[in-house]
């Protein structure tokens, strides 16, 4: 087992694409996407909709190395106010360290 | 058609109940996969039948000053309402432009209840008016757009990659009401024959089941609504009136006919809550939904759907005879 | 009415493909928004077809006494049942109310098999028992709190916000279900004319859609179910069939005429599995819900739907005789 | 029957709009839940109509006939595929044993589309070939599976549980198919009249919305589809033709008639998508869905839909003349 | 980057408003709710079951500071059992602390 | 609060049945199951696919001991490659310990 860096991002739906080419030039080309339902934030509740897809959320899962963590934060940092988003990073361990960068 | 009319069918009905429902706070909800599923098959059921009714009827010059005079509301209609929020609601730029781009657009589902209580009240409009619909959809995107003056700010990097005239007019909902009214003019009457009890025999009652959700859905944003004001509310009032009132004072002057003026009429005072939020949240992200939707999808659908669609085929009554 | 004749029509024929498809461990399955989208389509078709008979023949004195029984049995069946499962069954006091809750509850689709099984019979019930389904939804889980003494563990920090009688009466289904019922009485023959093709052309059609996936949830849950005893499998199926000759006996003695008095006893015979399950999680947080929906869901609503309902009708006629 | 007579149908011009939209980079989408919910719907539909054909005309030995040859193409087909791509693609063991089992086996979709286009072409197919369409999905996973040599590799830890043959037959889709064919069959058309709307109204209407999502699916894995090349693009158009017209012939030796052997050879030539897929990552989860998926779903078929079912109807007239 | 605390709780969907009350209570109003399919604990096997909601299960996601997650903790313990419910706790690192409390 | 793991392993939806089963046989038989949405790895793209259920992804969870935790993520390393499975394995606490095992 080998030491990796967990990130998770919660993105609304419509910024999705944009997100997932911002990762690959960070270095970040393997992903996961989760569904999320709803929550509350600094700017008030959202539910999930499905109707026009604006209000929905999702979850952006990579495992990646600590330098190409680094790199993907670094870019977003300057987003994350003015897009709504939350960044999550913690400590992961993994089989076949390679395959994760 | 008197306003108590419209409030004793069965689609306001629905309505209606779905937003009392929300309000007692009961646990009714329709699944997102579903509300979404629906307002696919409305949309696309509104393309066909509007298709199919200009393959029967032929295209008219009529239908060519219809679509010019959708494109030029949609173009010009957010102009006042920027400069009025800006002034009187004292919203900052981006967010005035963002407000008003959705009220230059539209909303499908008060066309599909516009046009059935305007044949239940006797007075059909052209079936045209699907492609005044779907063209009217985006030009308002563009000009509330440029109100913001997006391009300013410089690209960021999270800006939509085919850029957004791309996202404006491939938005899906655009994309599947022209390709349903294509495909409906194509097959014509023969041709659609055998799917005719799907996109015409049950669009009434899914259209029940759709705004049971929509109730739902608009009582809930305005209960959580904390982005909303007595101003804005007002301005969520004021605007779709007249609005509406200059789209069937336009239709009229056009000699589009009662029906049909009546429903540019709607389709002027509506205010859309599926293709612009959906390109708003890309475009401008610092925007708030909390009061793009609230104000469009909280408040003036329910009032244009209960009191604003009667009021519209009053004036149109009244200036037609 | 033979139980044969109920077994070969189609929708008990799809109830038991999807069993026999989940016990042979198939990997069939409907997803849970396409079956929950159903199940609002069905409750609302049931209340408006009920609310049109009720605008087109008017209410009767015999609509008020069906309802009065209704309610008294909601309220009361639960208590028999309740001392059974704790004397018989040995349940603790949790688990016993919570159960008879649901068995003094009702079954929204065992109600539409059974009026479908009706009316092929050719002995089709009022109208008006769409409103005695929805009143006797509710009052049952009143009694069974009541015999939880939920009261006395004193309020937990989880337990519901708007105390329990509000969950109670504004759950969806009964908010649905009354609401289409109303809304159908309102709107009359006339009115609802232009949806008639979606709430009554498509409704044994979609019952059948969704009888399949109760069948598949139903087994699939039997097959889970080490909740279940051979001794509450046995009073699963005892229940019904003395709660269902009970309302039979009652509805002919009120004098609703065979085909009503049949369809009184196939609800007070029923159990609920999606009202009262949703309420008792909130509630009742430490009784089973293997249990209780084990009991109603996975044994009494087969049998119900191959056996008792022609068993209810059976009784009704030899009594109407 | 000339391709353009196809290319203007309201089924082909959906699949049409949906994949243009998707190619567009559109971001249309229906939900998953929807479309699997569709996907059961049409073979519900499939079922049942072919059960109340073979329930009103009765069981005929050509019934007998046509289902063995269905079987016994299912069962061959793979064997020349296979060799065909080891030798002539390069694929491995088994990548070429999976592909192939997608071959011998059938889709559903491309056999309602099919059988619409030969009613509406005045050359209707018999009923009995639904039990001709369920009866070859499965053998062919059976061929691939003995051609990959899956038993040599041992069990390994994630193998099936119940066996392969169990998933193979027990696959959702084959028992809803049969399980349909076999109630229309026990309800007949007396049973089935209630449930008519929807099985045989709805049937049209809501496959041109599946066929726009299939559009949409298609196009969508062909643009992701890094595992396809040119040769095994030009192979998923190749093979189709051949084993469409090699079925045509059968029925037509057979003397199946024209419409029937026009559907023999719609199916020989169809690629499975929804059973053979779920199977293969079970058994074979070394072979890159990828490949087989993106042959079948994102070339043979729209090719079939467009091209190929045209093509085979012509067979069909040529040779039965 | 600082460090926060992740709570996660699964928990019966018909309890989640209460949940969340009972979170704003002790300090954590900032969550996002992410939905699960099934399982299996002590009680048994359950799948998501959208028909009465009665057996669906939700997952409450919280990242919040260490003392206003053992409050949180501390408040939901006496419930764990006779709700069924699963508690997790671990760290994890955030940009902009304060808008994690 | 003790320590625990927590192992997350993202499978095709058709072999989680046999997942839960090999689980189960290394000791672990408590478990959530997380829906998602799709993701990109080494075998390129995939997104959830309800029609056949062939590409879609689920994410099996489970807590347990660091013993139960070894011998589970022992037997799955054979498979990880010929499977497409991503594992993840990180430490949580929890309140009750005895109940995760
Ligand atoms: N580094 C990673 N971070 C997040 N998800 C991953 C990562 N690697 C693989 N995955 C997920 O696991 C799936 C299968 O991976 P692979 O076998 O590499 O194609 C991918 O499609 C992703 O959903
Ligand atoms: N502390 C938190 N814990 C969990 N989720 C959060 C937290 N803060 C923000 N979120 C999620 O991120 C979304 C956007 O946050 P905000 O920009 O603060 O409105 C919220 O609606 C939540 O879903
Ligand atoms: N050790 C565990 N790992 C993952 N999920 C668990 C664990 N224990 C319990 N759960 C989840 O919590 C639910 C309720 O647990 P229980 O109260 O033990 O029946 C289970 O059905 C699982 O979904
Ligand atoms: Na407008
Ligand atoms: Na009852
Ligand atoms: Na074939």
């Amino acid at each position: 087992m080998v030491e990796r860096r967990r990130v998770e991002v919660l993105i609304d739906e419509p910024l999705l694409p944009a997100l997932v080419e911002l990762a690959q030039a960070a270095g970040v080309s393997r992903y996961t996407l989760l569904p999320a339902l709803g929550g509350a934030g600094a700017y008030g509740r959202w539910r999930d909709d499905q109707l026009s897809g604006a209000t929905g959320k999702v979850m952006f899962l990579a495992i990646t190395t600590r330098a190409a963590a680094d790199a993907f934060v670094e870019r977003l940092e300057p987003l994350l106010d003015s897009h709504n988003l939350m960044l999550l990073s913690s400590d992961v361990e993994v089989v076949r360290g390679p395959r994760f960068g | 058609m008197t306003a108590l009319d419209a409030l004793t069918q069965p689609v306001v009905l629905f309505f209606l109940l779905g937003a009392l429902a929300a309000f007692a706070r009961s646990d009714l909800a329709v699944p997102e996969a579903v509300a979404k599923g629906l307002s696919l098959y409305l949309m696309m059921a509104i393309g066909l039948r509007g298709g199919a009714e200009v393959a029967h009827f032929g295209a008219s010059p009529q239908m060519g000053l219809a679509m010019a005079a959708g494109i030029g509301l949609s173009f010009l209609l957010p102009l006042p309402v920027f400069f009025l929020l800006r002034a009187a609601a004292r919203l900052d730029r981006t967010n005035a432009a963002a407000v008003a781009a959705h009220y230059g657009s539209v909303s499908v589902v008060t066309f599909a209840t516009g046009s059935e209580l305007l044949r239940q009240h006797g007075l059909p409009a052209a079936g045209y008016m699907v492609a005044v619909l779907a063209v009217m959809e985006t030009p308002a995107i563009i000009t509330g757009l440029a109100l913001a003056r997006a391009g300013r700010r410089g690209r960021d990097e999270l800006a939509p990659r085919g850029g957004l005239l791309h996202e404006t007019f491939l938005n899906g909902s655009v994309v599947l009401l022209l390709g349903s009214f294509l495909i409906g003019m194509l097959a014509g009457d023969h041709g659609l024959a055998p799917i005719r009890p799907v996109y015409d025999g049950l669009f009434r009652g899914l259209l029940c089941l759709f705004l049971l959700d929509m109730g739902l859905i608009a009582a809930r944003r305005l209960m959580d609504g904390r982005a909303l004001t007595a101003r804005t509310v007002a301005f969520a009032i004021l605007i779709p009136i007249v609005q509406g009132a200059l789209g069937v004072a336009l239709g009229t002057a056009l000699g589009l006919g009662p029906g049909t003026s009546a429903l540019l009429g709607i389709l002027a005072g509506s205010a859309s809550y599926i293709a612009v939020p959906a390109v708003m949240r890309l475009a401008l992200p610092v925007a708030d939904p909390g009061l793009y939707l609230g104000m469009s999808l909280a408040v003036t659908f329910p009032f244009n759907l209960t009191l604003g669609i009667p009021c519209y085929i009053w004036i149109a009554e009244r200036l037609g005879a």
